[in-house]
């Protein structure tokens, strides 16, 4: 029931893209997550994405693995190819998809539960293997699905609904791509479609793996413990509540982010975060510049966003594997195998 | 030198065992392994078992061949010749030798006293000092006293040796200097032999012709070879013993055959393209992920593992089961649980691999007994999982993956059309009013998929949360059940796909004897040899799960039947008993799950001990 | 405004049930809590089944409510009032009251007509309108709903007003704006039904004596309770519904009752320091090494976890089991196969837990049937576990888990002393000649360990690879054997430690009923239906795996016994044939696997149908 | 039957250390490694560290995954306690070992295979915990026991023994602790001894997780295809060939690193690896320099070796979850069960 099917409203005056589709064509099912979800804004700036690069549809493979994050491929190009795995696992499955059949555009989308613990060794071995996709992490620092727990993104002293403070380092999903000989990596904010959509673009047209990591925030477990504004701090018996029984109807954020300042956005439970935009100039290039430039800023306690690294020299997995250009999937059986005569031949060797 | 003291002088043409022990990393197995070809190409039936340490060098090892006119090739466990190689085992190697059998070792050293057994006769043949005074190269001194004990045994059982001497030129066709001391060692110990000894010994060889039409090869290269005619173009695995070979020879063999010219390379560019791409994942979970992706994709997508690699892919395999998508696993069984022995065999992934998954899962298994079987089933795993879209299994073992067997030549039908299943494709979609993943059933209870990259008609998101059979998410008990329903009906359905189980009635026969995969030789020389005891047995081996209703069947018509089958809990008995509903206290367990091949032996001692009872 | 057509009058005194149709993430679980709490301290037996989505806000969710003052409290199919509060789900909704009930709705906006069912009487309360009259924040309109629905349907089925106001103030004692409130919106609710219906209806509650010494519970709260009685001081976990909670009442246990004070903190430390260490794991496999490597150490730990986790957790159990170390696990079991429904219940983990991992491996589970044995259970896994150096499963599911249940409060025996199992300290190595591993085995073949950190005489190295009882690393079958079959006796042995089944027997009985967990409820009410309906049967609810001799008896003694279980696959009837060598015709499958708690007409119908035939 | 118990032949001239014990006490079953293996060095390097710390035997925890580097623990300080556990996951066996037990010394062995692929993610997270043990991987480039395929530290453009050479760029442990957050990060050489010990020494007196990187190479699977020393290069019949039927037997490699200047170290195959310890006034607590400093070597083709990285400050895995300082697995029962009366008296809030 999470995925209700969108009444289609034609409406004439929507303009069109090269391929004569409108941006509703790019959209899917209505979604079924909280009100003002940061991954609502993603999912919004990749149909957005998705349209502007006039991609037909069809030629769309959408994947994910579980969690809130994991939900939003169904509320995406309803006309695209979609696969919702298992927690965790979606960079293996892309991996193998994209090995049968090099044509398509893969987009996988995860959490950062789902992609910076359990999945964290496939993520950075299709890093490594360099797979032709898109990767986007809906990074909100909890387990959203699971209903709040800190995720191995959780910043060090944020507190979650339940509890004790988080003590340990976040886990960088770019930091992590640098050390793994990623060729691409971008941050941007769930709220700046400003900022995300041409990254989406640019990623799309990136030949390897394309990591994008959106800050996107869950407004129903940032409703901290701490804050005063919490429902749940006013009530008496923990033992005995239900946890999450009432969520309060949220807005999402939409906030574009500076182009050469510190940009500060305050979340639905009042902290705020600060972001930075890549200066003009930035060199996206070096890697080790690139390194001490993220350090640097979150040494200030600033998140660094943009297109923050890219080398468009390596090879892909295809090109690694030296297969043709065309899609392993449709080269006909006659093809693969070598016939009555090779194996007869063959069988001489095992005499 | 030999001790004469209870030479037995009855005469054995082609029926006799060898034992060989040497020490792993030494170039024995080379060695071994010719003897093996040499008798082979004499016609005869044999076979060889590699009993191999899970270590690198300098542990004992041993190969054992086992010479038979009759075919009865399974492992022999009285031993008429023991080569003792290996100082560190020599006790209880020499222990292992049939009382009136011989002993062929290094008498560079002599033989501690308490070694030497009175009904056992010792040849000793002085292979390290021969090497110390034919070869310089220290490496070679080595190697080549391999070769030289391979010799002596030629000229011990009457091996042909210029057909020895052949295979060395033959192997050796590309190093003239290798090949030149190969043919001088052989001689060495050849000629020792002859000289000294009284050869060829009351056991020996002489030419047959009854493997003429056969070849020598295991199981993990036939299945190799499966999967190439299959057509299978992507895999995803990760590196484990007894199933690397499956994956090391389909790559070398899709090197060989599966590029595609490329007319004008660029400069730096290789002339050529793989019509294919192997993934060594980053562990089993991706492995079976990457499978699942490329099957979803239309592919021919599999995986090989062994136990623990299964035991990792448990949960995706739950996921493949439930949004139907095909699959392809060769298993090639090890000695478990845990890390277990690695590199000794067994059949106790049968019930894991029957319910993978946590949840209600059921999945489809083939269980070849040879390397012949595992070519063809390897083939029809594919059509199988993509007829049913659902994972298959194919449950090889250590014994029949890694070691040669003699089995009739790998022939291959070119009309053969591969069993795509139902995939709808563009022109398909133009004609229906709308697509639904789960709908339109055939008689088989399978719904028609797309694949990615269909027109958007045929678009869907496949999900391994609930879902009707439309596919759409849903939390409705009716809706969810309507769909695991039909997988359990599709289940039961592929029972007539899977290869039928062999079965071997006889006259009077009052008790049965059910087995499945390698146990095969072992279990049918068995039967043979309690006929001649006057147990009258028939015989059923199963080749794939679900069960075709013959399996009760044969159960029913017998007293009681025996399962013979490598494992410590009767999985098998439990399996049948439980998809068939027949009677379990009508099957009784036989089990050998010490981790070495079957032999006769333990199956008709089991039988009789139990007939006692 | 009620729609008077077929109102039943005949009057049922605390024999009634209430659904109550919500949309998630408005609050409506505390409301509904509420009523159910406030029926409980009546003294009336009565059960909330909690049936909501995998999602966090804005999807249909329901609340069932069943009074019933024989003890009947297994989920009803039969709803005498339903609170229908989500308007997009209005049709089923209506459909699902008994013909002759009544249907509560937000008459701030009028039904459709087609909604009205003649045979239903429907009672409409503006609630949205007072509650815009009432409150003013926009947060408090929607919270204040659900209150006020609540204060309706307490003067509906005559619950005492005061005490539901009690409950109020408690919750909210520590906020006097939010108490107000709630006061408040509770009398609209109860005053607009007195002042505009027939307060109460022909069903109502009246205070009974029938729950004084029980509380209401849910299984992971139990559960939790008793890992901190048992001692437990590590856990690895990783989240996942419906476990979750098990871990989450664990830590807040432990912070209450774990903390040992520090003296003298240095300033900026704390004044207490914990006696637990919980790790939010990576994933499930990590989860489950974390607790190899804690019980290795000597800790008592354990994870909670749910099918996917099991899944993943199949290869370290086999490490656990074959290098016999204690675990426990608590697998809260929902819906599957793969994600399947994670906010739906089903028992079908059986199979996968009994077996889990490749190889030949058997654990111990144990079966609780309310949050009650959730807590003793979870105290026995762990002296099971130590005692027999082995993983423990309870088998706990989600209706158990996570609703909240009428149960005989909880209490405990000071005199408890943990079984540790055979553990050699210092002392008792300086008497020994020397240590080793797998030897020295007790009648339950259980073999002593040691911790690390223990002298250098009791130290040893674990290997999950082939070992003799020496604790060698072997690759010969007679020492790998020795050690497995000693494994086979010792889970065999486990057999009398494990929770007994409930056995009860009624004269001229000639079918057996035989059911496990969360059924229980259902099945025994079921029982006595059908005796009222003539047909006697015995009844067998088993507790725990390996099955004690008298599993096998009661299925003997009866001509056939039905098995029911909350799975497709029959899986506990598959493992008491598989494991008691019972014939497994004499079983009868008796299934439900739709997701929801078990009622007993289910129970009934099932039999009724199959005795029919 | 691959540990085989060493005889203890009594030597009395053997210098004893604090503890009067001779680094005969610390060693172990005799090796059943392939002859010159380097794993067999860095087992020499542990058994004289810990004998030079002092650290009584049975004080010591020796864990392990599945390779041949995982069977080392067995063959040191035979007196210690030792898990064999699993491929891939002894980092989450130790952490819980450890949590039980904070009193031992925890030494974690691995392969590249065991720590990079299958456990890549357990390795990140015990990083990030901040585990207070040794990690050592012995790195050699291949997966060892299950006859040399490439693992993930493979570098570009290796050729494996059976054939393709690799075209992935390798996972470097050390990157990927720097982006984790590690504590304590080191490399060097098998065979050297004289970098190694010291390293040893200080990973054990570091209080968290001490991760070392040991080039450590294998000698039977270096043995490439492309070498004119290979034996397997001279025979023509690769389909039935039984690979590594013959290992010559090799001698271990023993080099000293030079203190400032690259050394340069020829592999049994003839290839020439390149390693450079850090420079004097290195500064390893700047965590910015340390990752130039490697990647700077690397791109001159050097390996940077020594004490690469520290951070003395962080909280180990105890201190981040304010257990007290004696092992939990001590506390006595009494201590840790409420008993009846709080029962009794939580029942209330049940009610
Ligand atoms: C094997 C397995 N373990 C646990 C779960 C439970 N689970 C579902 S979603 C989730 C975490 C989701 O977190 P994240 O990826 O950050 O997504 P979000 O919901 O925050 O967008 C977990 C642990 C599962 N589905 N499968
Ligand atoms: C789950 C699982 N998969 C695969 C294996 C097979 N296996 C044993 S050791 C090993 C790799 C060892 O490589 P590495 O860790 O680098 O150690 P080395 O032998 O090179 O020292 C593999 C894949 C296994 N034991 N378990
Ligand atoms: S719980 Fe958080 S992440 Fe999930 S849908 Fe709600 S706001 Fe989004
Ligand atoms: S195979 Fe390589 S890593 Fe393994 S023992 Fe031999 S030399 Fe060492
Ligand atoms: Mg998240
Ligand atoms: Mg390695």
């Amino acid at each position: 029931m999470t995925s209700i099917v969108k009444p289609i409203i034609p409406l004439a005056s929507l303009p069109m893209n090269e391929i004569g589709l409108t941006i509703r064509d790019y959209e899917g099912a209505v979604s079924t997550l909280c009100a003002g979800c940061g991954h609502d804004s993603v999912t919004a700036a990749i149909t957005h994405a998705f349209w502007e690069l006039s991609t037909p549809p069809h030629t769309i493979a959408k994947l994910s693995g579980i969690g809130c994050s994991s939900k939003t491929p169904t509320y995406f190009v309803r006309g695209a190819h979609g696969f919702n795995s298992a927690h965790g696992r979606m960079a293996t499955i892309a991996t193998g998809a994209n090995a049968a059949n090099r044509e398509l555009t893969y987009i996988g989308i995860s959490g950062d539960g789902d992609s910076l613990s359990i999945g964290i060794g496939h993520l950075a071995h299709a890093i490594r293997r360099n797979v032709n996709m898109i990767y986007v992490i809906e990074n909100n620092g909890v387990y959203g699905l699971t209903k709040g727990q800190f995720s191995a993104s959780a910043d060090i002293g944020s507190r979650l609904k339940k509890g004790e403070p988080n003590a340990m380092a976040p886990i960088d999903p770019v930091l992590l791509g640098l050390s793994m000989g990623a060729t691409f990596l971008a941050r941007s904010f769930s709220g700046d479609k400003a900022q995300l959509v041409p990254i989406l673009k640019a990623a799309a047209a990136h030949n390897g793996l394309a990591l994008i990591d959106v800050i996107s925030p869950c407004v129903t477990f940032n409703d901290h413990e701490g804050s005063t504004k919490s429902y749940r701090f006013m009530r008496e018996h923990e033992v005995k509540e239900i946890q999450t029984d009432f969520i309060p109807i949220r807005k999402e954020i939409h906030k574009s982010l500076n182009e050469n300042d510190a940009t500060e956005i305050t979340m639905h439970d009042g902290s705020v975060v600060r972001f930075r935009s890549v200066p003009s100039g930035y060199d996206p290039y070096d890697r080790q510049k690139v390194e001490e430039y993220i350090r640097e800023r979150r040494s200030r306690g600033e998140i660094a966003t943009g297109l923050l690294y890219v080398d468009e020299s390596a090879l892909d997995v295809h090109e690694l594997n030296n297969t043709p250009d065309y899609a392993l999937n449709t080269v006909p059986y006659q093809k693969l195998c070598p016939g009555s005569a090779e194996l007869a031949k063959m069988m001489m060797s095992f005499r | 030198m030999a001790i004469d003291t209870a030479e037995d002088t009855t005469v054995r043409v082609n029926d006799f065992a060898i034992k060989l022990a040497n020490v792993n990393g030494t170039g024995s197995a080379s060695a071994n392994s010719l003897l093996m070809q040499a008798i082979f190409r004499m016609g005869i039936p044999v076979s060889g078992k590699n009993l191999f340490p899970s270590n690198i060098q300098g542990l004992p090892t041993w190969y054992e061949i086992r010479v038979n006119k009759s075919g009865y090739t399974a492992r022999a466990l009285d031993y008429d010749l023991m080569v003792a190689m290996n100082s560190a085992t020599y006790e209880e190697d020499i222990e292992d030798v049939r009382s009136g059998g011989y002993v062929l070792y290094d008498s560079s050293w002599p033989l501690d006293q308490y070694l030497l057994r009175p009904d056992v006769t010792f040849l000793g043949v002085p292979l390290a000092r021969m090497c110390i005074e034919n070869f310089a190269a220290p490496r070679e001194r080595i190697l080549m006293k391999n070769v030289a004990y391979a010799g002596a045994v030629v000229a011990l059982v009457g091996i042909d040796i210029e057909l020895v001497s052949d295979l060395l030129s033959e192997t050796f066709a590309r190093n003239e200097l290798l090949r030149e001391s190969n043919q001088n060692a052989l001689r060495l110990g050849y000629n020792y032999a002859k000289e000294n000894f009284q050869c060829p010994l009351p056991f020996r060889v002489e030419p047959m012709d009854a493997t003429k039409n056969s070849i020598l090869i295991d199981g993990n290269t036939a299945a190799a070879l499966g999967c190439l005619y299959a057509g299978a173009t992507v895999s995803g695995w990760y590196p484990i013993t007894p199933a690397t070979a499956v994956m090391d020879n389909f790559t070398r063999l899709c090197a060989q055959f599966r590029r595609e010219p490329v007319e004008n390379p660029a400069p730096g560019e290789l002339p050529y393209k793989n019509n294919y791409l192997i993934i060594q994942a980053e562990d089993e979970i991706a492995a079976i992920g990457m499978v699942l992706g490329a099957s979803w994709s239309g592919a021919r997508a599999f995986t090989s593992t062994s136990g623990p690699g299964i035991s990792l892919m448990n949960e995706l395999l739950g996921l493949a089961y439930y949004t139907e998508i095909p699959a392809v696993l060769i298993d090639v069984q090890r000695t478990g649980p845990s890390t277990g022995m690695p590199t000794r065999t067994q059949q106790s992934d049968i019930l894991l691999c029957a319910y993978a998954s946590h949840g209600d899962t059921k999945h489809i298994l083939l269980f070849p007994a040879n390397p012949r079987e595992c070519f063809e089933f390897a083939v029809q795993c594919f059509d199988i999982a993509e007829r049913f879209q659902t994972p298959v299994f194919m449950l090889s073992d250590l014994d029949i993956g890694m070691n040669d067997w003699v089995v009739p030549e790998l022939t291959w039908d070119d009309s053969y059309v591969p069993d795509r299943g139902r995939v709808l494709n563009d022109v398909d979609l133009a004609g229906m009013a709308e697509f639904f993943r789960y709908t339109d059933e055939d008689s088989e209870f399978v719904t028609p998929r797309t694949l990615p990259g269909s027109d958007s008609k045929g678009a869907y998101f496949i999900r391994g949360s609930g879902h009707d059979k439309f596919g759409i998410y849903t939390e409705d008990s009716e809706k969810y059940q309507e769909v695991v329903d039909r997988l359990k009906k599709k289940h039961a359905a592929s029972a007539t796909h899977v290869p039928a189980p062999v079965v071997e009635r006889h006259d009077g026969a009052t008790v049965g004897i059910i087995t499945l995969g390698g146990c095969d030789l072992a279990v049918r020389e068995a039967v043979d040899q309690l006929a001649d005891g006057g147990v009258v047995a028939d015989f059923m081996r199963v080749r794939g799960f679900p069960f075709v209703p013959e399996v009760r069947q044969f159960v029913e018509e017998h007293d009681y039947c025996f399962v013979v089958e490598q494992n410590r809990d009767a999985q098998l008995r439990s399996l049948i008993c439980i998809e068939t509903g027949v009677a379990i206290e009508k099957m009784r367990p036989l089990l050998a799950y010490g981790g070495f091949p079957l032999s006769a032996r333990q199956v008709v001692d089991g039988v009789t001990s139990q007939l006692e009872n």
